[in-house]
C-alpha cells in the first residue's frame, strides 16, 4: 500500500541538507506553511536557498528562519512588505543575497523545471533593469528574454486535503504557487488542514496529483493572528476563529 | 486648477470600463476602481495571486485568511469565480488575455514606458511583484496617478529616469488633471479634469501635448 | 449581463472565414466537438488550418470535414489511425499538407501560445528527423530544440459543464487538449453536453476560467457509436446508451 | 531454444515494477503488463491522455466514451485517480516524473537510441504521437520486443537504421529470448528467458554481448 502520510512535521522536513535549495508556498501568509518552517527551523539545516513569492511577514514562519541566519539566498519576487522587516534587516546588513524575479517569470521558470523545459523565451522585463546580463530575442516582431527553469532539492508547501496517494486541493487563494513548486522539487512535503480517504477527492478536481507529492502531514488547524493580535476570519470549517492571543 | 481626488479619480476609470471585461487593478490606489464599478454590471476582476471573480471587501466577521487580493487585503469571490495557481494566473497575464489593467506610476514616458518599481534609491529593498508582468500582459495599460509627483515634478515625461517596469507598454493615463492618450507621437489629451486647461498641462509637464481631435 | 452562451451550434461558427487556423479538441473520439465540426462543414470555410492530436476517425466529425476538402493543412501528432481512411487518402494523394508534431510538444507549443511565451527548449524530439531546421541547444549538460508557439483564429472544443460566463468542467480524458485550445485561440467556442447557472461549478473545480471562453453550446445527449455500431457506453447521467442505427 | 510468448514478456517486465511506481505503458503490446501487475499491490498507471490512476478495462456494459487510454480503448479510473490536461500530462513526462514507461520498438542500439515511430518506408502516413515524449520523458524507458523482427533481423543492433524516436533513452530492453541493461559499454545480458544462451544471443543479435556480472 502506497501512504505518503508523514506523522509529523519533523519527520517530514527530517532529511533536508545545509546548502538546500527549498521553495516555500505561499503569497503573504496564504498559503505559507507554516507548521513545516517552524519544524525546518528546529531541525536546523542551513546555508539554505529559499525559493518563495515574498521573503517573511512579522517574525514567524519564514521570517523566523530568516532571523535565525538560515538563509544564504532568497529568490522572490517581492520581498518589501510592511510587515518584512526581518528581511530588510538583513539585505542592508549584506547578510543575505538577492535574485529578484518578476512573479509571472518565477511561476513560469518553476514550472518550466517541473514541465522539463530547459528554457522559455518571455516579453516580461524586457528592456528593464532585471534583464540585465539576459539573451533577448525578437520573436514574430516582439521582444523576448531568455529565462531558465528554477529546480528545488525540497518543496514545502500549504495545502486544504490531501490523500495517501499525495493528491491534493487546495483552498481560494491559497493554492498559488503549492502547484507549480510541488512539480519542480525532488522531494515535496505537503502539510494539509485534513488527510482524506483515498477516493474523497474527487478525481476532476485534484490539482496537485500525488506523482508531485512524497510526503503529506496533517496540521492542526488554523488561526489567522497578525503579530499576535486577531483581525479576524473563519476557520476553515466556518467557524470564527478564537483568538490566540 | 483643482485636481481631482483619488476617489473621484477611481469614480472616473470605473466609468470606461465596459461590461463584460476582464480587469486587473493592480495593487495600491487603482484597487480603489473595485469600489465605484457601476452597479449592475458584470465586470471580472482578476488578481494575481490566482483568482477571476473577485468580489469586494468582506463584512469584518467574515474575514477569510485564504482569500486575498494581490496587496493581501481580504477578498470574496463572486458566483462564478475561478481559482487558478499562479503559473496559470500569469499566464492569462502574459498571454493578452485581460482586457484592462490599472497600475500606479512613479512616471510615464511619452513612448508610454513606464517606471513604477523602483526609484532606484540606494539601499532601497527592491521588489518587483507582478508589476513587469502586468505591464506587458493586458490588452490596455492603464496607470492611474497624480500627475505631479510629491516634489512638484511631472510623472508625465519625455524619458523615464527612474528603473523602467515595461517598454512602450502604457496605452491610457488618468491623473488628477487630465486623462490622456499615449499616441505613436507622444501625449494626447483625451479629457481635461478638474478645470485644467492644455496650456496648464503644459507648464506643469514641460511636454508639448496634443490636444484633443 | 455577460451571456456567453449561444444558441446552435451554426451560430457558434458563423463567423470563421476562409483561411483561418482551427484548433479542434479531442483525442480520438474522446471531447471530439462532433456538432460543432458538423456545423462548421455546413458553414462552409475552406482553406483551412487545422490543430488536432488526430486527423479525423471514421467517416463523421474532422474526417467529415476533410473529406470536404475543407483543409489545406493539419498540424497533429498522430494521423495514422486504423479508421482514418480519409486523411489516409488525402495525404497518399498529396491532396493535404501535414506538419507532424510530437504530442506533448503540440501540447506545449499551444500552451505557450496562450502564455504568451514566445518559444521554449524542449527535450522532445531531440536528434531526430522532426527535429530537421531546428535550433539545438545544450543547457545543463542536456541537449533541446526550440520550439515556437503555435496560436489560431479559433478553437472549437467539446466539454462536459459550461455557465454564462463560459467558465468550463470537461469529464475524465474527454478534457485533453481543451484546456489549452481554449487560452490559444482569438476565438474559443465550447459545445457543453450541460449549461448550468452561474455558482454551479465549484470555483475550486473550474478547469477552463471563462476567461478563455467566447462561447458556449449546448448539445444533445451524445451516442458513442463505431462506424454505426453500437460499441457500448453510458451517457453522462450513467444511463445506458441507445443503440442509434 | 523457445522464445517467450507476450503474455510471458508482460509477466516478467510486470515482476520488475516496485509498489509506488508510476508507470506508463505506451500503446500496444506493452499495455498487456497492466494485466499482470501483482494483485495487493499499488502501481500508479499514467496514460498520456490526461489520467494518472488507470485501472483496468471496463466490463461490457459499463464503457464509457469520455474515459480511454493512449491506444483509445476504454479503461477505468482508480479511487485516488487524477485527471488533467495534455500539456500537464506531458508535462508530468517531460519533466521525469514517470518511474517507468514501457515501449515497443523497431530498433535499440547498443546506446540506448530508440527508433518505434516510423520505417520510413515511402508513402507510410507518418505518425508520432507521444512516442518521443515518452522515449525521453521516464526515470526508466524499457522495451518490450522479440529479440527478431518478421524478417529474422535483429532488433538490437549497434546503430539504428531506422528513424530515431530518441537518442541514448532506453536502460532495459525485455525480449523474448533475454533481458537486457543498456550500459555506457553496450548491451549486458541481465537474464537469459528460454532457455537462450549468451552465444546464441551473439549469433542471432550480430552483437558482442556483455554477460551478466
Amino acid at each position: 500500500m502506497i501512504d505518503k502520510t508523514v506523522a509529523s512535521a519533523a519527520d517530514a522536513v527530517f532529511g533536508i541538507e545545509d546548502g538546500s535549495t527549498v521553495m516555500i508556498g505561499g503569497f503573504g501568509r496564504a498559503g505559507q506553511p507554516v507548521e513545516l518552517i517552524d519544524a525546518l527551523i528546529a531541525q536546523g539545516a542551513g546555508d539554505l536557498t529559499i525559493v518563495s513569492n515574498n521573503a517573511g511577514n512579522g517574525d514567524t514562519g519564514l521570517a523566523a528562519l530568516l532571523a535565525r541566519g538560515r538563509v544564504r539566498r532568497m529568490i522572490c519576487s517581492f520581498p518589501r512588505q510592511h510587515d518584512s522587516w526581518v528581511f530588510d534587516g538583513l539585505y542592508r546588513a549584506g547578510k543575505i543575497e538577492l535574485e529578484l524575479v518578476p512573479q509571472g517569470n518565477l511561476a513560469e521558470r518553476i514550472r518550466a523545471a517541473g514541465a522539463g523545459i530547459g528554457g522559455f523565451f518571455t516579453p516580461t522585463g524586457v528592456g528593464t533593469d532585471l534583464a540585465q546580463g539576459k539573451e533577448e530575442r525578437v520573436i514574430d516582431g516582439r521582444r523576448y528574454i531568455l529565462e531558465h527553469p528554477i529546480a528545488a532539492d525540497v518543496a514545502l508547501i500549504s495545502a486544504y486535503r490531501g490523500d495517501r496517494w499525495g493528491n491534493l486541493v487546495y483552498r481560494e487563494t491559497a493554492r498559488n504557487f503549492g502547484p507549480v513548486m510541488a512539480s519542480a522539487a525532488t522531494v515535496t512535503v505537503a502539510q494539509v488542514d485534513h488527510v482524506v480517504e483515498l477516493g474523497a477527492i474527487e478525481p476532476e478536481s485534484v490539482v496537485t496529483p500525488g506523482i508531485f507529492v512524497d510526503g503529506v502531514v496533517a496540521v492542526p488547524p488554523r488561526r489567522w493572528v497578525d503579530h499576535g493580535r486577531f483581525v479576524g476570519g473563519v476557520d476553515i470549517d466556518g467557524e470564527p476563529l478564537e483568538v490566540t492571543r | 486648477m483643482t485636481g481631482l481626488g483619488r476617489v473621484e479619480l477611481a469614480q472616473r476609470i470605473a466609468r470606461d470600463i465596459p461590461e463584460g471585461a476582464y480587469v486587473n487593478l493592480g495593487i495600491g490606489a487603482p484597487t480603489l476602481v473595485a469600489d465605484h464599478l457601476p452597479d449592475g454590471l458584470e465586470i471580472i476582476l482578476h488578481t494575481e495571486n490566482g483568482l477571476l471573480g473577485m468580489g469586494r471587501a468582506p463584512e469584518p466577521g467574515a474575514v477569510d485568511p485564504d482569500l486575498i487580493n494581490a496587496g493581501k487585503q481580504p477578498v470574496t469571490a463572486l458566483p462564478g469565480a475561478a481559482y487558478f495557481h499562479h503559473a496559470d494566473s500569469f499566464g492569462m497575464m502574459r498571454g493578452g488575455h485581460l482586457d484592462v489593467c490599472v497600475l500606479g506610476a512613479f512616471q510615464v514616458s511619452s513612448s508610454g514606458d513606464l517606471a513604477n518599481w523602483s526609484t532606484g534609491a540606494p539601499g532601497a529593498i527592491p521588489a518587483v511583484g507582478g508589476a513587469m508582468d502586468l505591464a506587458i500582459g493586458a490588452k490596455s495599460v492603464w496607470v492611474m496617478t497624480d500627475l505631479l509627483a510629491r516634489d512638484g515634478t511631472s510623472k508625465l515625461v519625455s524619458e523615464c529616469t527612474y528603473p523602467l517596469t515595461g517598454v512602450a507598454c502604457v496605452s491610457r493615463v488618468y491623473t488628477d488633471r487630465a486623462v490622456f492618450d499615449v499616441m505613436p507621437d507622444g501625449f494626447r489629451v483625451r479629457e481635461l479634469l478638474g478645470g485644467a486647461t492644455v496650456a496648464e498641462l503644459e507648464s506643469l509637464t514641460a511636454l508639448t501635448l496634443r490636444d484633443r481631435p
